[in-house]
């Protein structure tokens, strides 16, 4: 009976939280439950959690992505600045970030799998050296229409209108990007919990020696997570230009943290106890939703981080408490 | 290689004009100048910077950028090490009273300091600052008069720099003034500004269904964007935005018929720099200057605004006192170029 | 030292893991100056007791008392403090990776709250030189880091810890298992020196005839219950089994002879590191080829060589007459090669995934459609494996931590059984494993044999090697220094030449 | 041979990159090896050096203290504040802030040892708290003599000289917080090489359970290892305060990274693979060092970054390439 309960409180525990938290700001605001103000919440936070399943999925394999911040950074100074100074067209603008967020991912790879620099060390590198990139490629400057150049001139270029709606349109009153956001989690999700791949990637990071004797090519699975986490960071960064219409600096370094908060909100999610990517979706949603409720009531902007922290310790204290309890 | 539009002919001031290629040869030439940033990312900062390279080329002095990346102890230490290092000149830019005993110990040691934007008073520093509650009064009032005085208003502001506090105490005296106007939301982030703001202005607009917000006042041209982007997305068009500062980058958007920012003050970043060089050098040149030189903000509003679009170095044009500063000039500076025009 | 001998009574022991019973109602007595055997299968709870013992775990009913005083053992450190000290049987858990081996030795001098908080790194060094020089394991490097250093080396770092104590009561779980003969008889020489100082020493094993030898004393568990507490003296290595099992035990090793085919795997001049030196071997179809050796001989380093585990430094592996390069166990297992480690928990078994996982890893790919597992299958797999090796376990979907080491070995052959895979290695399956789920394995490795699979089994149980090779290779320090024909040879010449004799007529 | 110069390589690899670039240095720039210029750099990492040492106490019992720069934020707000508002004597001022640091390390301690939450997302729920208590409490000012408030008021106290010394006050040249420093830095290598306690954090930090099974009381270690991170970053608070002269508002942010960066190169320096303290120092100097330089130089400031990138990636190859052929 009481084992049952504790069961429940660990497995539903950080949910309690989240819809608590929800139910909250439904009662006290009377538009808290509009279609169009959820939709909105979703569409703040569906960079910070492109973010996130990229981090999430370096953490499955028992890594830890510092450097997901920085490649925002990167990849939407470059997008803003492929339309602007160089005006290709839409497909190169795409593709030409998602390839950097790929080698950037190959290069953590290469620091961690191969050179074995623990990941934590190689990642935070890696952060330096691309802030530094993308800072002197933009010159310091944010990227935006005919951006006026030091010498007078003015860039020719400006962002392509369908690309705006990447991160500004709307299908249905649902924003693109939250569109885009649903169906990479469904699809992220399904990738990991009934496919191989999937299932080798959580075994890589459960115990790598034990999967690498069992046959699996433990530094392929390392090195596609980290290649997923650079594109997934990459796609963040081209919403990020879209969403803005313009190509800021150093936009991705708040990022880092809060992805890393949805991420680690997630372990308590349904008392997973381990990165999993329908728990970082709901645990950047509880962070969107402290956001808009506490705007809404108007509560003072620098108490809004203690909450997100209490919220976060609540729920991580559900969670841990009873699954240690349990445990032993 | 990146595509350019060539700069626009009718240019003014000394944006159009390159700096001199061939070496300055005067007796102030050959100068080192320390210039110590708190952060240099943006196009503020940038164009900010810009300045202060064009006006030392032509004095054909050498500058050296120091940036703390907004670590205000590491400014402090940068300050400390430009000193030691003996440059012939230090500027500093944004930064506070933390400046405050560094500045000290330059002059004590006779080398010449202009500080830009920080709150400090030390006799014989000249300290430069843009007129902050003169920029937020000149768009309060503008606000004042649009919306008739009065209605539900939104403010977009933090606290912990020095200028948005400054502002902050306009802003505070305008609502005692006009009890009809009310504040009814606040918020700001200097975190991620660009995208932050924008996700709370949504909660707002929502919170506020059509009629219950008249206008959004933002202390900071990055809150401006932000709030001006909600707005335009949700389509509540009746909402205008007044924002303070303004880089090339927000001009476009106060022109854009669509964009609900429509007016806002500031000071030429450009004209900072060159300003504060000019002040550097006549202490170089034994000039008497005073501790501190206010630097008037201009309001550019849409309608003042020609159709097609301009990028600030042709704003002159259309809006006076843009550009084209001639505080800090002096008549010996003619041998280097630099004249009142 | 006292006059009377300590005596310690364990009475009425319970203990439930989630609520599953691990102990029922056991009693386990000791006194001062005996050799005291504890022994039971595989999962009889003999740990779990001792851990009680130790404070590591909490009773849950029952008492337990020193010379008649009940004690209170709410932690190591309380145990500690009434002079009851133990090697786990888990080596690794007792030691810190990072730090060198004195200090691996001292750790107990570091942790204890007495004594002054200035601690001399050279004077720790010393006494732990001392200690290693009793145990006449003076070769190890007290400066070296314990992550460096092999499992035997391990286990001497933790005797030498518990030999500059003060202790009243050691528990030795299972310390010999990773044991060579010569370091074994170093081993019980301290304790019989312990024994007798007054010590009450309480031994697990699974080798027996080390209880005979021995041992005083004897205590039998079987499923979490006491079953039998007697004199050594008169008892045979049958009646203890008897007593384990709960019925009598015939066959320890029933080899039965496969046809042999042709030339499977072929390794020529194998080279790495300092541990293998050149080493040459082959394997035919239906054979079994026993590779012996003294622990450090280098069996393990060659195992891992041949599934690429490790890269090769020389050296050539030719399958059925080809040459392959094998960058990565996974292009071995590709090739038929696959192989069940020594480091069973670390290595051969995913120990917070289920059965089933488990099982089926090696056939993920076989088992899905486009990358998507087929789960129902997944299952079949998984249950016929378990019916087929005989795994106990309350469910496929049972985390394989809470298994057995016998039923977690089982585990880790099992899941190569379906791959198709041609060449086994094993190496050392059986350690730690008690003698029912012994026969198992050498069950399971006959029927491989039976079918025409090549098994190569490294191991430094010479009887073992003896009982189950059709050719039996002897090797000393990384090369295969002999190899004889089933049958034409004994234990005591393999020990010859394991321990680095050289052939008298040559 | 092949594995003494390997040994050599992994012993001395990271130095030897730190000694190539203070020479190239010392080389290039004439002022670079002044005794002022040497004592200016030790200033300028003297705060995030005390951080450092925080955080390398907190890794050093395998945990990961992610609260110290928030720490650094409240504990610089609250000395200043205790000068400013309410004109406290110099040991109240000194004291409330140490107070204050660990308490936080207690709370931290709660949270990691008490409910088991792991360290990672326990110290970023309490970066949170402690970043949204600080701004709170200071009402997002700025904490300056005589500040102004918002009602228009003025606050009556200003910075005590007597405290300014520390940060800025000179001592033979040599900057009062350097002589703190390197004082603090012997303390900590003596206390943590020949000391009792300090092994036994090493020995929890290293295998909890064995740490445990030997009767080390592992909860007391850890918890202490978290007060004292508190009360380094708290040193490290007063400081700052000390050093600029007034309470800035999130001072302390930015210090997380640049400490763990100090303390990952330490990780290399004489190929400890762990943290030290030591090497935690010679890590920091190395990015005092590399700041200073290429200021200096005038190398492009965007590009620092990428250098620090740099370099930090070279001395992590070397040791760790070294370190784990030898393994295998
Ligand atoms: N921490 C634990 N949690 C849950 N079950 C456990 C735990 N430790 C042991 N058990 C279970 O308790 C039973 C007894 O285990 P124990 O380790 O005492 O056996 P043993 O006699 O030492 O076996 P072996 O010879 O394999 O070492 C087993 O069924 C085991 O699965
Ligand atoms: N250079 C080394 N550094 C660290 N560990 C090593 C090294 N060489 C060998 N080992 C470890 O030591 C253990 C013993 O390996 P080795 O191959 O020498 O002996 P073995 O004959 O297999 O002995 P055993 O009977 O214990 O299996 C293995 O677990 C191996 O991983
Ligand atoms: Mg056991
Ligand atoms: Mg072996």
């Amino acid at each position: 009976m009481k084992d049952k309960s504790m069961d429940f409180a660990f497995r539903y525990g950080a949910i309690i939280v989240i819809i608590g938290v929800i139910a909250f700001f439904g009662i006290k605001l009377p538009y808290f439950f509009t279609y169009s103000n959820l939709t909105d919440i979703l569409g703040s936070i569906s960079i910070v959690t492109f973010v996130a399943i990229g981090v999430t999925l370096s953490l499955i394999v028992d890594g830890f992505d510092l450097s997901v911040g920085a490649t925002v950074s990167l990849t939407t100074v470059v997008t803003a600045s492929l339309m602007i100074w160089y005006q290709q067209p839409l497909a190169v603008v795409i593709i030409v970030p998602l390839v950097i967020g790929a080698v950037i991912g190959l290069l953590n790879a290469l620091l961690i799998v191969k050179l074995r620099i623990p990941d934590l060390l190689a990642t935070l590198a890696t952060m330096y050296i691309i802030g530094g990139i993308h800072k002197t490629y933009a010159q310091g400057y944010t990227i935006y229409n005919h951006m006026q150049f030091p010498d007078g001139s003015k860039a020719a270029g400006e962002m392509d209108p369908t690309f705006l709606l990447i991160g500004q349109g709307k299908w249905l009153g649902m924003p693109i990007s939250v569109i885009l956001l649903l169906i990479t989690v469904a699809a992220v999700h399904i990738f990991l919990t009934y496919t191989k791949y999937g299932r080798q990637m959580y075994i890589t990071g459960g115990n790598e020696e034990a999967a690498r004797l069992s046959g699996i090519k433990v530094k392929k699975v390392r090195t596609l997570a980290y290649v997923a986490a650079g594109i997934f960071a990459a796609i963040g960064g081209i919403i990020y230009a879209s969403k803005v219409g313009s190509g800021q600096i150093d936009a991705g370094s708040p990022l880092l943290m809060e992805s890393v908060a949805a991420v680690f909100v997630g372990f308590s999610v349904f008392g997973a106890g381990k990165p999993n990517v329908i728990g970082t979706f709901i645990g950047s949603v509880l962070i969107g939703v402290l956001v808009n409720g506490l705007t809404m009531m108007n509560v003072q902007y620098f108490t809004h981080d203690i909450v997100k922290g209490g919220v976060l310790v609540l729920a991580l204290a559900v969670t841990f408490y009873v699954l240690n309890r349990s445990r032993t | 290689g990146i595509k350019k539009e060539p700069a626009a002919s009718q240019a003014s001031g000394a944006a159009g004009e390159t700096p001199k290629t061939e070496a300055v040869t005067g007796p102030l030439s050959g100068k080192r100048v320390a210039l110590i940033m708190e952060f240099n990312t943006g196009t503020f900062s940038q164009q900010y910077v810009q300045g202060v390279k064009e006006e030392i080329a032509k004095f054909g002095g050498e500058l050296t950028t120091f940036v703390a990346d907004n670590d205000k102890a590491k400014m402090v230490s940068l300050l400390d090490s430009a000193i030691n290092q003996k440059f012939d000149v230090i500027l500093t830019d944004h930064g506070d009273s933390l400046l405050e005993p560094g500045v000290k110990k330059a002059v004590e040691q006779k080398i010449p300091v202009v500080v830009f934007d920080a709150a400090i008073s030390v006799p014989g520093a000249t300290v430069l600052s843009q007129n902050d509650q003169k920029m937020a009064e000149l768009t309060l009032e503008q606000m004042k008069k649009d919306i008739n005085g009065k209605g539900n208003i939104v403010k977009v502001w933090v606290a912990g720099f020095a200028p948005m506090e400054r502002r902050q105490l306009a802003y505070g005296a305008f609502l005692k003034a006009n009890p009809e106007i009310k504040e009814i939301a606040a918020f700001g982030s200097a975190q991620n500004p660009a995208l932050d703001t924008q996700a709370k202005m949504e909660a707002i607009l929502k919170q506020y269904p059509k009629g219950e917000i008249t206008a959004v006042w933002a202390a900071w041209d990055e809150f401006a964007k932000g709030a001006a982007r909600a707005i335009q997305q949700a389509g509540r068009d009746e909402i205008k935005v007044y924002g303070i500062d303004m880089s090339d980058e927000d001009l476009q958007m106060i022109q854009d018929p669509k964009n609900p920012w429509v007016a806002s003050a500031a000071v030429d970043p450009t004209d900072i720099g060159r300003v504060q060089v000019r002040y550097a050098y006549q202490k170089l040149n034994g000039d008497q200057t005073e501790d501190s030189v206010v630097l008037n903000p201009v309001y550019v509003q849409r309608e003042a605004l020609p159709d097609k679009q301009i990028s600030t170095s042709e704003l002159s044009q259309y809006v006076e006192g843009w550009g084209g500063s001639t505080q800090g000039i002096k008549d010996w500076m003619s041998e280097y170029g630099i004249t009142a025009k | 030292m006292t006059k009377d001998p300590i005596s310690l009574d364990m009475e009425h022991i319970s203990k439930q893991f989630s609520g599953i019973p691990a102990l029922k109602d056991v009693r386990f007595s000791v006194i001062g100056g005996e050799i005291h055997a504890l022994l039971g299968a595989n999962g009889a709870g003999k740990s779990t007791l001792m851990k009680i013992l130790s404070g590591a775990y909490q009773l849950d009913e029952g008492t337990i008392r020193l010379n008649g005083y009940k004690l209170q053992l709410g932690s190591p450190r309380e145990a500690k403090a009434s002079a009851i000290h133990c090697v786990y049987q888990e080596v690794d858990a007792a030691l810190v990776p990072q730090l060198t081996a004195a200090e691996n030795i001292m750790l107990d001098q570091l942790a204890s709250a007495d004594g002054g908080w200035w601690k001399s790194p050279r004077a720790l060094q010393q006494r732990a030189r001392e200690a290693l020089q009793q145990l006449g394991a003076d070769s190890i490097n007290i400066h070296r880091k314990v992550s460096d250093l092999t499992l035997a080396e391990k286990q001497m770092i933790l005797l030498a810890r518990i030999l500059i104590q003060d202790a009243k009561v050691i528990i030795f779980d299972e310390p010999t298992a990773p044991l060579s003969q010569e370091e074994t008889d170093a081993f019980f020489r301290i304790v019989h020196l312990l024994k007798a100082r007054g010590v009450a020493c309480i031994f697990i094993t699974h080798r027996l005839a080390e209880v005979t030898s021995h041992c005083d004393r004897v205590t039998v568990m079987r499923d979490g219950s006491h079953v039998f507490t007697g004199e050594t003296s008169g008892l045979t290595i049958n009646d203890l089994v008897t007593q384990m099992l709960g019925k009598p035990f015939e066959e320890e090793f029933p080899k039965i002879e496969a046809p042999i085919g042709e030339l499977l795997l072929e390794a020529r001049g194998l080279r790495r590191g300092g541990k293998v030196k050149g080493v040459d071997l082959e394997v035919h179809r239906g054979e079994v080829l026993a590779v012996v050796g003294l622990v450090g001989a280098g069996k393990t380093e060659c195992s891992r060589l041949l599934i690429g585990a490790d890269s090769l430094e020389a050296g050539e592996i030719r399958l059925q007459n080809r040459s392959v390069r094998l960058s990565q166990p996974a292009d071995a297992a590709a090739l038929g090669i696959v192989s069940v480690p020594e480091e069973r928990r670390k290595q051969g078994i995913l120990i917070q995934e289920n059965v089933e996982r488990n099982l089926s890893l090696p056939l993920l790919t076989r088992l899905s459609t486009f990358g998507f597992v087929n789960r129902r299958r997944e299952r079949q797999l998984a249950d016929s494996l378990v019916n087929q090796l005989g795994i106990k376990a309350s469910s496929v979907k049972q985390e394989v931590k809470y298994l057995s080491g016998g039923n977690q070995q089982k585990v880790a052959i099992g899941k190569w059984l379906e791959t198709g895979a041609d060449v086994f290695i094993f190496d050392e399956p059986t350690k730690g494993v008690d003698i029912g789920a012994k026969s198992d394995i050498f069950r399971i490795i006959n029927e491989l044999a039976l079918a025409g699979k090549a098994v190569i089994y490294f191991t430094c149980e010479l009887d073992e090697g003896l009982g189950i090779g059709d050719r039996i290779a002897v090797m000393c320090e990384g090369v295969i220094v002999k190899e004889f024909k089933r049958g034409e040879t004994s234990q005591e010449q393999l020990l010859y030449y394991a321990s680095g004799g050289q052939e008298v007529e040559a």
